[in-house]
């Protein structure tokens, strides 16, 4: 059948694009919708995340067992840093003027960056695939890659474990109070420090797993950092600010629609991105799925 | 301008003057370097008019130097004399932070950021894929015609030339920020409500704001064209945007030459940092966060704060307890 | 007088620039009721919020049962047992109200361990069937009382209660007094109530500090105070 | 310079919750008029509606026979309608000077001028007189910001003044005050509003500044209109005393 495979292949594989582009944009917007700080330097924990994966199988192939592994191992390390750096800087970001702000975690950004290029250097390093996701299976005719399959899972898994954290844990309940009303949440006790650093770890993680996940499919280099950040925050726009489901919607869409047209129509597929944006932008500022954004004029 | 400020400004053209009659014996790699502060002094100028006046925080300053210095390359393809293009690119930049303003008038606060900076990433994307701008490769071999009142072949007439336009566009920059155009702009920087309620069209005073900055960021960027005769996409990329920001906070925003002051900085920075090391990135990113940390108002609130902490007075007033 | 639970001594407050309270003294003895009576702007919010440590920038002395709180964080002082209602009520919208009523469990602690939902819906029988709603789907009736029942929620020692019956019609008024009511035979609980409605306060008090200009102008008994004619035309009255 | 204001049957919801009730009322040109009501009686509301903030779900505003309700607040400046806040609003980081200054630009449509560097001699003249007026020439220079509550409120008025109001709200003007500028302000206000014959539309929480002002007075009660009187005659009904103070009669 010559007709399925023209649908289904880059369906799969736009699919798989849109599960690393949603783990990224997650995070972005959960720090953005509970903290209310735009984190630039979020691109840079995706590099961060992407460069540790590279650093635990030091670019060997192995089988699917270390590889899965190593990439939670990138994810938590990255978390950690994500961590560290909010006890040290985040923490006085929260009470700067927005474009403070919004500097100080472009600083971030450049520090980072700064740091993969004394570390792991300038030029594009590989990091294999696991040993049999390189293989796949044969649909009407074309190979699809078992990786793209494992992406898509891994996607599955991380939307049912964000739910189920935000939607059934105490964490998650005070997670939602306070990106609701910081103040009525220390009223009743919560460490709302604590929650944001929590949030933060916990969002830059997420880009860290999404940095680790792409490391087999690109050469690494630190400007990942500074592109892959773009895409994200143009997620999260057409998702919605805040909104973890408008994230998966648009990321999904975006890496769908990037996988048809690339087919179909290769010049437009690298913008159609910030085109979809613009056009959500005119129809419904605030996103498909976001509430009218409020914020006091600063 | 008050009367220990004009003794100021004028102290302060000698020794624009002064230097810049110097930089050209200090050889050519100097006088690159020397004119790429210039633009870069008034792309940051430009920016702060949004940011330091009128609290418009546009994180997609690029698209506009980046337009303006596609129309100076390509027209330079067709011979345009130097002014010409010029002002046609301030025209064009002019013309796309217009429709931009209209489009994004109904956002504000940190989305306004992150729409303009995404709608900045549009021309860049577009630019990339576009052969009539040379795709990834650029344009390169900007040249003015041999001819007119400058022969800027010559690379110490194209730096006086270069001069020369920054000057004139930082002075009518001063004009805007003085008219009383300027002074509502503040206003509304203060307090974009109650300045409704004096009867000031808030959204329309943004788009213009955004339409006079964006033409002179045109400006800075055609003078870019010609200064270093190669035009990529990566003028157009997002971090072209938030250098001059980052320019306009270390120097200090809220007031007219602060940006410029950071300019100057930042860009001799990068150059020297450039030359030392390939992980410049890190230092950069350092010095920016310092003064994020330790001096956001500025280079120019310095000498403020060093009189107050002689004083024995705490240099910034404390910070309420606690404010969840 | 009953062994005091909050005293305060000699308290200034600042919002921003503003001057708000100036040398404010106060006690609320264990199991006591204080009404904090005063017109709009008199300073009584502003006094609550100081002593649940958020907004408001002070000096001066504020004391739960011999510990100091002024240098605490908001929600140290929550756990250590104060829980102020707000004035907005400050419901979180977006969560039901059975989540509304959880969250107040993290003020709770080994000593005073949070009571069961069952224990605390039995107080507010009104809020049995709305377990399920979304606080943005509730009266300003209901709010208040999912605001209280929440504080409750985490075994307060201390409620500070800011305006309880502002904007609700005299029916729901009657039925937040109720329930307020109830609450001071709550075990030990104190609660220190600021009202602009003195009858609606008076009915409930074991004592009345009137404040006006940030400053207290009266503390004694509520039949004291009904004496007090000047009083009552100059800061409740007409 | 007087400005009539008349409402009809205004209402206004937020979501199921109904803030202005019906409310109908009229202010005579030229008079002093205070709204008072217990909080939440929907005060702020009213104001929000006659400056054109908010929009109405069902009646008319008329400001001096020519209907408004459709008419964006900018617009509504532009007929003479001022307003001050309930908390001064004053542009913080501007000079006491520059804030009048603005307000003098704006009332002859000159904020967009951005090709003439200087401002017209004639409107620094207007912002010096207005500055002479509210007594606060010796302030000129200093940032609003680091004036007091009394002075940012003498300051917004001072603003309200230098747009030609024909109709000034006052959101509870001496919220905030310490007795003595309490006093100051009410002179003030009485001042300005016989120099200009100014209508003026207040709200009080201060009862001894709303007797001492107020021609005539309306009751507000969860968005409803109680009655509007002269004060002498609010003063002794029983139902004001009764939903106003939540203190009955026989104590009161």
């Amino acid at each position: 059948m010559a007709g399925i495979d023209a649908i289904l292949v880059p369906l799969l594989s736009g699919l798989s694009e849109g599960v690393v582009l949603f783990l990224v944009a997650s995070g972005l917007t959960l720090v953005l919708g509970v903290m209310r700080i735009a984190n630039f330097a979020h691109g840079g924990y995706f590099m961060l995340g992407a460069y540790f994966a590279y650093t635990l199988l030091r670019g060997q192939l192995v089988g699917v067992l270390p590889f899965v592994a190593a990439v939670l191992g990138a994810a938590a390390l990255t978390g950690a840093a994500g961590y560290l750096s909010e006890l040290l800087l985040f923490e006085r970001f929260y009470r700067m003027p927005r474009m403070q702000m919004l500097l100080g975690t472009y600083a971030l950004l450049l520090i980072l960056e700064g740091i993969a290029q004394q570390a792991w250097g300038l030029f594009p390093i590989t990091q294999p695939e696991p040993m049999g996701f390189i293989a796949g299976l044969t649909v009407g005719g074309t190979q699809v890659p078992y990786y793209e399959f494992f992406l898509i899972l891994v996607g599955l898994v991380a939307v049912v474990g964000l739910e189920y954290l935000l939607r059934r844990t105490a964490f998650g309940r005070q997670v939602r109070a306070v990106a609701e009303d910081r103040l009525m949440g220390s009223l009743l006790g919560i460490d709302v420090g604590r929650v944001y650093a929590l949030m933060l770890a916990l969002g830059v993680a997420l880009a860290g797993l999404g940095g680790a996940l792409t490391a087999p499919t690109v050469g690494l280099i630190p400007d990942i950092a500074v592109q892959f950040v773009i895409q994200a925050f143009a997620v999260v726009i057409i998702g919605g600010f805040g909104s973890v489901t408008g994230s998966l919607v648009a990321a999904l869409l975006v890496g769908v629609m990037t996988s048809f047209l690339v087919s179909f129509a290769p010049s437009v597929a690298s913008f159609s991105l910030y085109l979809l944006m613009a056009l959500v932008l005119l129809l419904r500022p605030q996103g498909i799925m976001g509430r009218p954004w409020e914020e006091e004029e600063r | 301008m008050r009367a220990g400020g004009r003794w100021w400004a004028v102290a302060l053209a000698v020794a624009v003057v002064a230097w810049a009659v110097a930089v050209p014996r200090l050889g050519l790699g100097q006088l690159a370097l020397w004119e790429d502060v210039a633009i870069q002094v008034l792309f940051a100028t430009s920016v702060n008019l949004l940011l330091g006046y009128a609290n418009i925080p546009s994180f997609g300053q690029a698209a506009f130097y980046g337009a303006g210095a596609y129309t100076v390359a390509l027209l330079a393809q067709s011979a345009w004399p130097p002014l010409a293009a010029l002002a046609a690119a301030v025209a064009v930049a002019a013309a796309l932070a217009f429709v931009t303003g209209l489009i994004t008038s109904r956002v504000t606060g940190l989305a306004f950021s992150m729409v303009t900076l995404a709608i900045g990433q549009v021309l860049y994307t577009f630019v990339l894929q576009s052969n009539a701008a040379g795709g990834e490769g650029g344009i390169s071999g900007v040249a003015p015609p041999a001819r007119g009142l400058f022969d800027l072949t010559q690379p110490v007439h194209l730096w006086w030339f270069i001069l020369l336009c920054v000057a004139v566009a930082m002075l009518a920059l001063w004009w805007v920020v003085s008219s009383p155009f300027g002074r509502a702009l503040t206003a509304i920087r203060e307090d974009p409500k109650r300045a409704a309620f004096l009867g000031i069209a808030v959204r329309r005073y943004r788009v213009m704001a955004f339409t006079i900055a964006g033409g002179a960021a045109g400006l800075a960027g055609g003078l870019y064209a010609y200064s270093t005769t190669i035009v990529a996409p990566a003028v157009l990329n997002w971090t072209q945007s938030a250098s001059p920001i980052m320019m306009a906070l270390v120097g200090g925003m809220h007031t007219f030459l602060g940006p410029a002051l950071g300019a100057v900085l930042i860009t001799w920075l990068l150059y020297v940092l450039g030359q030392a090391t390939r992980a410049y990135l890190l230092y950069v990113g350092v010095v920016l966060l310092a003064f994020v940390l330790l001096v956001p108002r500025g280079i120019v609130s310095i000498p403020d704060l060093l009189r107050r902490l002689a004083g024995g007075r705490r240099a910034t007033g404390a910070a309420p307890e606690v404010t969840p | 007088m009953p062994e005091p639970r909050l005293e305060i001594e000699g308290l200034d407050g600042r919002y921003g620039t503003a001057h708000v309270l100036f040398g404010v003294s106060l006690t609320v003895g264990v199991g006591e009721t204080v009404a904090l009576l005063g017109r709009n702007g008199a300073g009584k919010s502003t006094l609550l919020k100081a002593i649940a440590r958020v907004e408001v920038e002070t000096t001066g002395a504020v004391r739960l049962q011999g510990q100091d709180l002024t240098r605490l964080m908001p929600h140290r002082v929550a756990r250590l047992g104060v829980q102020l209602v707000p004035e907005d009520r400050r419901v979180l919208g977006s969560l039901t109200v059975q989540e509304n009523l959880e969250l107040g469990r993290h003020a709770a602690a080994p000593d005073r361990p949070a009571p069961s939902l069952d224990e605390v819906v039995s107080l507010f029988p009104t809020l049995a069937p709305l377990l399920g709603r979304r606080g943005r789907e509730l009266s300003g009736g209901e709010q208040q009382l999912v605001a209280i029942a929440r504080a409750m929620m985490g075994r307060p020692r201390l409620l500070l209660a800011d305006e309880p019956s502002e904007g609700l019609a005299p029916a729901i008024v009657r039925q937040v007094g109720e329930v307020l009511s109830a609450l001071r035979t709550q075990g030990d609980l104190s609660i220190l109530l600021a009202e602009q409605n003195a009858r609606f306060a008076l009915d409930l008090c074991d004592r009345v500090y009137v404040i006006d200009g940030g400053r207290i102008v009266f503390g004694g008994r509520p039949e004291e105070l009904r004496g007090e004619r000047e009083l009552e035309r100059r800061y409740l009255a007409l | 310079m007087s400005l009539a204001l008349r409402l009809e049957g205004v209402t206004k919801r937020y979501g199921a919750h109904v803030v202005l009730d019906d409310v109908t009322l009229d202010v005579e040109p030229g008079t002093l008029h205070a709204i008072i009501g217990p909080n939440g009686a929907g005060k702020s509301t009213l104001f929000g509606v006659v400056s054109g903030e908010h929009t109405v779900a069902r009646g008319r505003v008329l400001l001096g026979g020519r209907d408004v309700t459709r008419v964006p607040a900018a617009t509504r400046v532009g007929m003479g309608v001022a307003r001050a806040f309930q908390v001064a609003r004053v542009f913080p980081d501007l000079t006491v000077a520059d804030n009048v200054l603005v307000a003098v630009l704006a009332s002859h449509r000159l904020t967009q001028v951005f090709w003439r560097r200087r401002v017209p001699e004639r409107t620094e003249r207007e912002a010096r007189r207005a500055l002479e007026r509210m007594q606060l020439t010796a302030l000129a220079d200093r940032p609003a910001r680091s004036l007091s509550q009394g002075d940012r409120k003498r300051l917004e008025i001072g603003m309200a003044l230098a747009l030609d109001a024909r109709l000034l709200l006052l959101d509870e003007p001496t919220a905030g005050m310490s007795p003595e500028e309490t006093a100051a302000t009410t002179r003030l206000i009485r001042e300005v509003w016989r120099e200009t014959g100014v209508t003026v539309l207040l709200t009080e929480h201060d009862m001894q500044v709303v007797f001492d002002l107020a021609q005539r007075l309306t009751v507000l009660h969860r968005g409803r209109v109680l009655c509007t009187d002269v004060p002498e005659r609010v003063r002794e009904r029983p139902d004001v005393a009764e939903v106003y103070l939540g203190v009955s009669a026989q104590h009161a």
